[in-house]
């Protein structure tokens, strides 16, 4: 487990795409044995920028585009890493899981436990996730239950550029495989527009946020509302609209799944008893069941009402008010949170 | 060699596929105004457009009958428009309206039109196997519909492609793999992703023809099909062909193709296909008369399609809950796992 | 949705795999498009007995040997389905997902919705779950919680010969994709001896088993035990000796997961107050968080305790020992009703 | 040609892997008297054997070193031999002990001695893409190691051996490709699920040499093998070899083989490589009292690496728990999710 070395706040203010890139550079600098690999990370920088400007620094043999064979290169990741390299390797969209989701799960997640730890898989596993901007059923999940439910690999969600720097420092240095799942939207690209939210003061030298530690984005002694990835700034902006209905809601920023932070949500839920739990991925079977039961199950007393707030079980849909429909938004958060305060 | 009417039908199936290609764009960019942000205008999303790609859509498509299945990739339109897809319907679809062919649940990725047994998918090569399935059916009920899956170059090296290969040919069945060599992979060249330059060469490991058709011409591609699908049709198996087309736009709009020489872009006009087919069609004996009458029957077709569409109603926001099954509601359960709305 | 059409017993006993197999041939019988493929379902009659006896009465172009190669044999599932045939395809053990998940989850699951119905894939993807016999981390998952996690397909699990041949006939006839997971201690194959449950009286003609009807397959009053697969008998195990405790449990074999039935599940938990959920699948983000947190969600007050039993998220091990210490027995599940009811 | 001492070399790896084998059927049988229960006796779960595939071990990992990486598929054990894989605690993996290579969590399918770089996987061709990947790293570092990835005729079909051979082909890594051919997959034989008898033609498609050894001989494979690895060490790419071997039992333990033609199985002693290998031994002036020593030291390794495993301590339950991650537990949580037990 990565130490936390948080310093102090500094002034700067990077993208979370910057964040990215400037820990993934330092740690390339720092150690030979890291590179990049995925399709278009190299001339093109990453279609969401979470390369861009490796190319110039270090080159095609350190940054390298490869062939659109999934199963190929995340399985060369795989063999690498269990050689003793740090291989970040880039899946362009977590959607694209299936063509390679053997390499991922079968080999990378299982080796060092079916070794008896006498092997280690110490690779990042870099991709897109998300959706609200249109690109239909195969380009918009987060998929984030699927991915967590299966053992073996850690499993990163920043939310801001800090943690975003700080989270893939802590990747590329844990000697686990880790999944670090970027979504698109609270990157800073030009062409798609992201909160404010996640434009963060971000120190100039590296530091790690450590796994397992879930963070409070905000105090509030009302209700326990629980998220990850762009929803932290849903939930965020519902907490605000929701200051001039007298409710005080807390948002707890899951940043990890895997190693999964329970103890802070129950230590919140003991004293808000209402509990809301939003997510970006399919409903049901996935994070908002997880999060649910870990608090019923730890203590059951201390609930009062609860409320899941997800997609539902349904494929993105395209058009823009079918997308907005089924996406979870500010305003389904806060019905959620006025149903169980009520 | 085509007939003339042949040639007049598929040059009219390309001037039809890059106005629509040219007239997406307008609207795509003009949506995207004064500030590119993917989520805005009209049409939201990723668009992936063909302008260049027409000869191999054509050239192919003219073989075919509404019974023959088509796949396509992300990259679709032209394909779509060969294969005589409900032009109407699918810029409805592409716009986002009830009226599209998936009722705007699609987008221009995930174009179906069962009157004409047309599909495709955004993930690279995953059309093939549905392919494979569309001509495994068609043998097992004894029919002489054949299947033809579209992919780009850069789908060359994806497992999901060259398993189809072999389990097309080793079941003999009447598939034909289409690959449009546009030397690109949105940035990646493919020199870079391959050391095989002629990507029909991919067939000799499994034993199946190959072709590649040098020049972005539909006359050469024609011919290659009639061969293919001919040999589809009678039963005698699957083949692969590889065109070189052109990728006279972005990869998808908004890229701006940093990555690209500057001398490779100014060749795109001197390589246009359209112009070159046109110089045929008077080989033929077709007039300008005529073909200027071919191109404006395409833009009026075009521009109606377009206006249709835009006039279309919007699909309800509670539509978005319905069609994940055939069935829906799936069951009792299935109030209770309608989320959040 | 299929109607049900269950007649009454007859004493006929059949293994849980002759009772698949007769809902498949006479599905064959009945309509010439419907046709097995998969992995050595001809000659070898599926290696846990699935397509056994099928190619004398059909055929090679009707049970089909495939190359290994399960994205092009399960997409061309899809394909067939789409143009109408009714393909039941194989997946020789569920574990395999990771080489052709894309045609699964992405065409399969999803071609009916984003072609908003115009099309739709009436398809039978049928594969093998379970462990318990030391089969390691690659061949012993059940997975329930991947599958019913994604949307557009529908899942069906049964713990019974009779349940078998229901579900497999309301499967075959249904229009959408069916994930049909049968688990391989259950089939009554020789080489792998199974719990007397499975094998049951089972009518000759055929019926169908309705889909999102979980099956009450023990009544009792103290604690609902909620179940799927191989583990309800073990919970039946378990609630025949928590009879010398003076318990008495309620066994639910939720049968399919989508559609899931959380009515008869919170009609139970109304009743006893106290829910066990037990999986063999993995812990966390997976089938026993969902039905907690359905349960939690509805009628929280209904909720007096509350355990989850299920494989920790650890991979699979291979010796026995480990193996042991981690799938869910009938001890675990009698300790954690003890815990809920104390 | 090999020299002398190289033909004893794989002659003792050929019998110690064949002995073993026969070995571990008869512990694995005799635990499952009087009914056979695959989980019951001393090695449970699936067992893959590998007697008649012989040559394709010694023959290739004779040019190989520690530091030279190989990947093997679900039937592994000659494989792991010839690599020089610690016998003992493998076979205490096997025994599912404590001392196993793997403490007992991996069984006969998930063999890993990274003291001599050896893997393997129990998933079709998913073994291909990490040797890919192993040659990767040794290409980065410039060293000059290469990797080895083996796998059955049943796995040319897969996607990830395919994506494989043009990743190792584009980045000319120094991969080669061994394809134990022995006709069949599990019930399936090779001419039922593709058409290219000749698995090395797969290479073609790819621009990689291919080459097929017809006959299941060790010195013919060595022969190849020291072309492909000596091209690979070189840095001339990656390579593909077909070697023909023969599967003398079922597919895994217990398989009753009723698919398999009476002809064939009878065949199987005349094509058997050890007394073939004994005449080319005795050919090369090596004394049948010299055989027989290497035949009994292969005896007494393989014996003494069974009974040493057998005395070895089970695992610990709580075991099971530990090495999901280096630095498990895993975090705060690792208690919460750590189950039922
Ligand atoms: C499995 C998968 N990997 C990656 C992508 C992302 N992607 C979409 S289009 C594309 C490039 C395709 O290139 P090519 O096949 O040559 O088609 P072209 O765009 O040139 O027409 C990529 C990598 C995808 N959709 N699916
Ligand atoms: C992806 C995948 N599909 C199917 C299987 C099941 N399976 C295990 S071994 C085998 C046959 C392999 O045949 P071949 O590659 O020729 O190797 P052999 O067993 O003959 O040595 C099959 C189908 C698997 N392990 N992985
Ligand atoms: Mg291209
Ligand atoms: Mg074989």
């Amino acid at each position: 487990m990565a130490e936390a070395t948080e310093p102090e706040q500094t002034p700067r203010e990077l993208t979370m795409s910057r964040a990215m890139v400037e820990a993934i550079a330092t740690e390339m600098r720092d150690d030979e044995e890291v590179f990049v690999m995925g399709e278009d990370v190299a001339d093109y920088g990453g279609i969401f920028d979470s390369t861009e400007g490796l190319l110039e620094e270090f080159g095609h043999d350190r940054v390298m585009d490869v062939p659109i064979s999934e199963t190929s290169f995340v399985g060369a990741g795989v063999g690498a890493a269990q050689a003793g390299m740090r291989p970040i390797v880039e899946l362009m969209f977590a959607d694209f899981f299936g063509v390679c989701m053997d390499q991922i799960y079968n080999q990378m997640a299982k080796n060092t436990y079916m070794s008896g730890g006498a092997v280690n898989v110490p690779m990042v596993l870099m991709t897109a996730v998300g959706g609200g901007y249109n690109d239909a059923a195969q380009h918009s999940q987060t998929l984030y239950g699927t991915f967590a439910h299966l053992p073996g690999m850690k499993m990163v969600v920043p939310s801001t550029a800090r943690d975003a720097k700080g989270l893939m420092h802590a990747a590329v240095r844990d000697d686990d495989p880790v999944v670090y799942m970027f979504h698109k939207r609270l990157m800073g690209i030009g062409w798609m527009p992201a909160p404010d939210g996640p434009k963060r003061a971000v120190p100039e030298e590296p530091y790690t946020v450590p796994f397992g530690e879930a963070d409070v984005k905000r105090e509030g002694s009302d209700v326990t509302v629980v998220t990850l990835g762009l929803h932290v700034h849903r939930a965020l902006d519902a907490a605000a609209s929701l200051v001039d209905d007298g409710i005080d809601a807390e948002v707890i920023d899951l940043r990890t799944l895997v190693p999964l932070d329970a103890e802070t949500v129950l230590e919140s839920v003991r004293k808000t008893g209402h509990l809301v739990v939003v997510d970006e991925d399919y409903r049901s079977f996935g994070v908002t069941g997880e999060i649910v039961a870990s608090v019923a199950e730890s203590d059951l007393d201390a609930l009062e009402a609860v409320e899941r707030v997800a997609l539902p079980d349904v494929p993105i849909p395209y058009a823009r008010p079918l997308e907005d429909e089924v996406l979870p938004d500010a305003d389904d958060i806060e019905a959620a949170v006025e149903t169980v305060v009520e | 060699m085509p007939h003339s009417t042949e040639l007049e039908e598929m040059y009219g199936d390309m001037v039809t596929a890059r106005h629509y290609e040219e007239r997406l764009q307008e609207e795509y960019l003009e949506g995207k105004q004064p500030k590119f942000d993917i989520s805005a205008g009209p049409i939201p999303g990723e668009l992936h457009l063909a302008a260049g790609h027409e000869p191999a859509a054509v050239g192919v498509c003219q073989h075919l009958d509404d019974d023959d299945t088509v796949t396509a990739p992300h990259r679709p339109h032209h394909v779509a428009i060969a294969k005589g897809v409900d032009l109407k319907r699918m810029t409805a679809e592409i716009f986002g309206r009830e009226a599209g062919l998936s009722g705007g649940k699609g987008g221009h990725m995930h174009l179906f039109d069962p009157d004409v047994n047309f599909a495709c998918s955004g993930i690279i090569a995953e059309g093939c196997p549905p392919a494979v399935g569309a001509a495994m059916a068609a043998d097992k009920r004894n029919t002489d519909a054949v299947a033809v899956s579209y992919l780009g170059e850069g789908a060359l090296e994806q497992g999901g492609f060259l398993e189809s290969l072999n389990l097309a040919s080793v079941r003999d069945l009447p598939v034909v793999f289409v690959v449009e060599d546009n030397d690109w992979a949105i940035s990646m060249p493919k020199e870079r992703v391959t050391d095989v330059a002629d990507g029909s060469r991919r067939a000799d490991g499994f034993d199946m023809p190959g072709e590649r058709v040098d020049h972005n011409d539909p006359v050469a591609v024609y011919e290659a099909a009639e061969r293919a699908v001919g040999r589809a049709r009678a039963g005698n198996g699957p083949s692969l062909i590889e065109v070189q087309v052109h990728r006279r736009m972005g990869h998808f709009m908004g890229d701006a193709q940093g990555y690209r020489p500057d001398e490779e872009i100014e060749r795109l006009d001197r390589l246009d296909p359209i112009p070159r087919t046109e110089e045929r069609l008077r080989a033929e004996g077709i007039t300008d008369d005529r073909i200027e009458t071919l191109r404006e029957l395409a833009t009026d077709r075009v521009e109606e399609a377009i206006e249709w569409a835009k006039e279309q109603p919007k699909p309800a926001p509670g539509a978005a809950h319905d069609d994940v099954f055939v069935d829906s509601p799936a069951g009792p359960a299935a109030a209770e796992t309608g989320g959040d709305d």
